[in-house]
């Protein structure tokens, strides 16, 4: 057991799918000698070698679309986009083929790789180095998108999206980074991809969220149990595609009564799939609107800006009071 | 410091070795068993009247829309011919004679074109990619595969195959750039046919040669006739020996021409000449290859008639093969994931009840009925 | 008045801006001496030039971005992407610059363009051809997204895209291109770009939709009554930014019930949002789950396949009656 | 039919005319009056003084990361001398001298790296399109830029300029491509500082130049000392007059070096060697510079002096006024359309209701409260 912040416990989960498989390969923008610009790849050139770990030329179009062509080769790539922002150059090679190949070839040629981007706001970085976009890589049929929330999960699921048999597209949330440390074990751990986790108990309202936003609603739930006596039920996410409905409903049937959150901006975000599944499954159990509390559909302001357009405690506390006082 | 010339150390190199006449420069002839020059003949004419079938059944509403690759045998055969099986082959959309010569079966190009995955299914154990429709994006995967041979040492090379009108695509630059700069042995063949649909060669970029792209990767360039199949093996061959050797990428341009449509849904009326097509007539690969093995000896007046007709009988067994295929309809299903998660599950269940609703049958925005007979075998 | 296809009603207005307009700039693979390969751009080059109508390379990032550059300088570019599946090409383009220059620089830099995309399946073409990925136009801030559904529409829509101050994603149904024609005047006709249409008054369920699925949706309604008795309010959304919410809410909180109708695949699609709209504004007047009819969360089969994976009216008669029956 | 070697119209080319020890090759050295040597004396010593004190604001923690462009001044400076106010200038990331010799307010550039959009936004009628931070995506809208000049025939030219690292990206390919084919204006300076982040020149690509790129365009390259401002104007103003008469674009390669970090986030000791940093210190442009106006009798020892408090007094200025700006918080929704549509209404009235209920005073993450006080003057 150790300490370990988020971007340590992402880079003993590297070291561990190096040491263990010997088909892995690490490829991105200063991953190798410079160890990551948020050195999450720390040591691992050292002790893995070049032909391991890639320093790869500012092409992003080709970190993804290369690392296809060496999963027909049986490698198995783990891709690193410096900034989720800059993954757009490599959209059309994901949605046209790295999403498709399995389903085109019937299994044949497949794209086991994993495609880690670092997204979200919250360190005051420039242009382009702090929105979210993961709704429009669950929108692609084929991907699967991970997001995890805390040092231990972000070790064990990164573990698990690089054993998935699909292409998963590993967001993490950069501001949690070095924001705080976790317990970590020192056994290798997973943790199945596609389950939600109900990280806190209650009855009075649920809040789902993932990422680096189930910092503020903590946050917001020992609010709203100090200070107006709620206590919120939450759940972390953890992975979009697959979403665990199963563990959405049982909460929200049980509260009846629901809050979103996410930086991503709203209009056909990830809320937006949350309320539709909870429509179709569990309308009847809906005693209030479900609020949003979500990026505005903006371009995202500087950094300068940025706080106030975050989603934080106090919006997540007034939403859930607006929620449960309908 | 006057102003000076820098010396490069790459150049652009020009290679044809079999003429339209029949004539061979000897000095570069590449040695081709007389075995070979038969298969080749042979996969070359298959090619030719596979094209000229296709564009019938498309005719006749058999298939979807086609693009055929008339005229262009030679320089989709040639580099395949020059590698082996082991080592990788990557498509665009207008390689039917190297695919051919890959093994793939007949019904499963025609089944492509009739809109079905099978036909993007390699068959069992190929280092072959299926066709590629989105333009230049395969030479990004074709770097990947050819990167991924040099790191598993297993001495593999991989040939892909890019259209004139995709070496504007930024695909195609960072492709290149990465495989040099990783030393990757990937033999890039440009299909130089002129035409981008519409555009034609000229408006797609101002460089004289597509060959001297090459030097933007410090490599060097090679601009073969790419109706003549002896410079498309030798170049081919060439390039893959120092590919082998840890020599890293090479770029041919292969000139050619696209003799036919771009697909079956254009008319090339709208933007090129008839006198254009008809100088490049004299030009065809297939004839000139002929003249070749008849010269030799190898292919006879007579072996060449028994082989068209063999050939039609094959194409013939291939497309009544390729009309029983019927699709299953849950496979979109099943191949998303490797495990089909739950929630679609759900939406199979969901797909099911619709297939039942429908009782076989579905009628369309058009209002035309389509008979799915043949997907509620499956259902059960 | 004349009977014109969507083909030839797109032409008209792309004609009529081309007139009316001497800043106005056609942009598209094959859209000048081949006319396009849908014919769009029929005539144009011919009575406009080449200095109007530009014939351009295979390079999708280009023809966006190179499009940023003509604005700045006075020219308003009307871009065509071949296929909406090859737009992704020029997804960073779009998301690092268009949809952002004039936030960035505060109505200074600004991109007044629009890009025409073909989407959609139902015309037997190979892969890539067939899918519709609005939700991801959709979801990016700063872009706004209109989608016709006939020709009449189509015209007056592309007429108001072409002068809107920002850029419009201008998603074009390309199974309705020559389906079907309609009256449309011959004066030039322009149309509010955010207004969706009540296309037929009903009582019992809502249908929403917009595009290519309208016209299975119409084909519901008239099984709907036929066969059973059942009266549908049909909105035709046409534009996805802005969202027309006054009048889904209106039509909601008239029938209790609601469908919605998309090609697009169904998580984090355009549904999603509509649904979340109408559990935010109208929940009280909800008597039945939201129904959604949309693309599975698939790849999009290969053609001899799609037909059944796509929406139809045998689909949208079955949700209706679920929600009715509910 | 001999394999041949193919004569390339296009050739790469160097200049260089100052050289570090202030020898100026008299047949190249370009014609500019004492008036300019002293302004762009001034131009680089302020650019030089800028980028040191916002290193300094950056470890007070007064404004974000930051990227310096230390050593790269004349490389920057030279080729936007060399175009007029009307001819447009399109900058990457690392064009503070540029960007202050086109007239944009010291304080502009302090609040864009303190996070405020109100150093994107160019001044009044500038022809500048702010820092552009995608790689390489700049090149894009500068072909486009300078397409529509040839366009609207206002003989306007663009200047534009990309890292090394950026060539490696499809956009840099893509619009020079295209850029070549539509005989567009466009001058493009690639800024050669020998590293991308940790990358070295040699990995980025395997050519040997990367002026030679240009040669894939069917354009001449132009390798140029780029620490020497008498090449880099030379050489801009040849490309600027071939763009001017209809010559199309040209590609000029910087020869430079970052002399100080990427970024503020960076440590360069963990990829490079101190001693080839210290290799390039004595080719400091300033420092050559210094020499040539110093010889010419143009700047003195004495104006130098006058010149360097100065531009203290005005960096210093611009820092204050830089500090005293407060973003109006409600600006994002007020630019994100020409009109605010219903759902932004909505979440803009939503948005106030927190700033009202925070009392401008909102809470983060990680627990540091930040004043909103500055905000809440805006609300009313
Ligand atoms: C990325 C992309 N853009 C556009 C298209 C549409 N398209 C199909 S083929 C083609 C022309 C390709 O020309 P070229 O590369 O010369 O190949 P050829 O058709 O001549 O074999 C275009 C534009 C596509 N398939 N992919
Ligand atoms: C598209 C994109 N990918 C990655 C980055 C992150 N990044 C910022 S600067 C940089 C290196 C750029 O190198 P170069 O083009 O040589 O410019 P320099 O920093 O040396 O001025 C990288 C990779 C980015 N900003 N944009
Ligand atoms: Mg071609
Ligand atoms: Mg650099």
């Amino acid at each position: 057991m150790a300490q370990l912040t988020m971007a340590k416990a992402l880079n003993l989960a590297l070291r561990e799918a190096l040491q263990e498989d010997p088909t892995t390969l690490i490829m991105g923008q200063d991953v190798g000698q410079d160890e990551g610009v948020f050195r999450i790849t720390e040591n691992l050139l050292k002790d893995f070698g070049a032909d391991r770990v890639v320093d790869f030329p500012v092409a992003e179009s080709s970190i993804v679309g290369l690392a296809i062509g060496l999963c027909f080769t049986g490698i198995k790539p783990i891709c690193e986009m410096q900034f989720s922002g800059f993954g757009y150059h490599g959209f059309h090679q994901i949605e046209n083929h790295i999403s498709r190949f399995r389903n085109r070839t019937r299994g044949r040629l497949t794209c086991p790789m994993v495609v880690r981007m670092p997204y979200g706001a919250g360190i005051r970085a420039i242009e382009h180095h702090s929105e979210s976009r993961e709704a429009i890589w669950a929108h692609l049929p084929g991907l699967k998108v991970v997001i995890p929330s805390g040092p231990r999960n972000a070790r064990a699921l990164l573990k698990a999206s690089i054993a998935d048999p699909d292409p998963v597209i590993f967001y993490e949330p950069k501001a949690c980074y070095r924001a705080f440390k976790e317990e970590v074990p020192d056994a290798p751990e997973s943790m199945e991809i596609g389950k939600a986790q109900v990280v806190r108990e209650g009855s009075d309202v649920t809040i789902i969220s993932y990422g680096a936003s189930m910092r503020p609603v903590l946050e917001a739930a020992d609010e709203l149990k100090d200070e107006y006596q709620l206590d919120a039920e939450l759940i972390d996410l953890l992975s979009l595609v697959p979403l665990d409905t199963e563990t959405i409903m049982a909460s929200v049937r049980k509260t009846g009564r629901c809050v979103v959150v996410h930086e991503a901006p709203r209009n056909c975000g990830p809320a937006a799939e949350i309320i539709a599944r909870i429509v179709e499954e569990s309308l009847e159990f809906l005693e209030a609107p479900i609020e949003r509390v979500t990026g505005y559909d903006l371009v995202m302001p500087f950094f300068n800006l940025e706080r106030p357009y975050l989603p934080d405690a106090t919006k997540v506390v007034l939403a859930a009071r607006k929620v449960v006082n309908y | 410091m006057p102003r000076k010339k820098i010396e490069l150390e790459n150049i652009v190199e020009n290679i044809s070795i079999l003429d339209q006449d029949g004539n061979v420069d000897k000095a570069l002839e590449p040695k081709i068993s007389n075995d070979d020059l038969r298969r080749l003949f042979r996969a070359m004419t298959l090619a030719r009247r596979y094209d000229e079938r296709m564009l019938k059944l498309q005719r006749q509403g058999r298939i979807g829309t086609y693009g055929p690759a008339l005229g262009q045998e030679a320089a989709s055969l040639g580099p395949v011919y020059a590698i082996n099986k082991d080592d990788w082959f990557v498509p665009s959309f207008r390689e039917p004679a190297a695919t051919l010569w890959r093994g793939w079966p007949i019904d499963k190009l025609i089944l492509w074109w009739g809109g079905n995955e099978f036909g993007a299914t390699p068959p069992d154990g190929a280092h072959d990619v299926p066709i590629c429709v989105p333009v230049a994006s395969q030479v990004q995967y074709a770097a990947g595969i050819a990167w991924g041979c040099k790191l598993k040492k297993n001495g593999g090379v991989a040939v892909a195959f890019v259209g004139d009108g995709g070496t504007s695509e930024g695909d195609f630059h960072e492709g290149m750039n990465c495989a040099a700069i990783f030393g990757a042995p990937l033999i890039l063949i440009i299909q130089n046919n002129q035409w981008a649909i519409s555009l034609p060669r000229k408006k797609q970029t101002a460089s004289q040669t597509l060959a001297q792209k090459a030097i933007s990767y410090g490599l060097n360039g090679l601009q073969v006739d790419g109706n003549d199949i002896l410079a498309m093996i030798y170049a081919t061959r060439e390039a893959v020996d120092r590919a082998r050797k840890g020599g890293g990428p090479t770029i041919i341009e292969a000139v050619t021409y696209r003799m036919g449509v771009h697909t079956t849904a254009d008319d090339p009326k709208k933007y090129r000449t008839e006198d254009e097509v008809d100088c490049w007539k004299p030009k065809c690969p297939l004839a000139r290859f002929w003249l070749y093995v008849k010269a030799k000896g190898v292919v006879t007046e007579k072996d060449r008639e028994k082989m068209e007709e063999e050939i039609q009988n094959d194409i013939t067994a291939a497309i009544e093969r390729a009309e029983q295929y019927a699709p299953n309809p849950l496979e979109p299903f099943e191949h998303c994931f490797a495990e089909m998660p739950l929630h679609l599950k759900r939406q199979l269940k969901e797909f099911k009840a619709y297939l039942a609703a429908t009782n076989g049958e579905t009628s369309s925005a058009d209002g035309n009925p389509e008979n799915l007979a043949g997907y509620s075998k499956h259902l059960h």
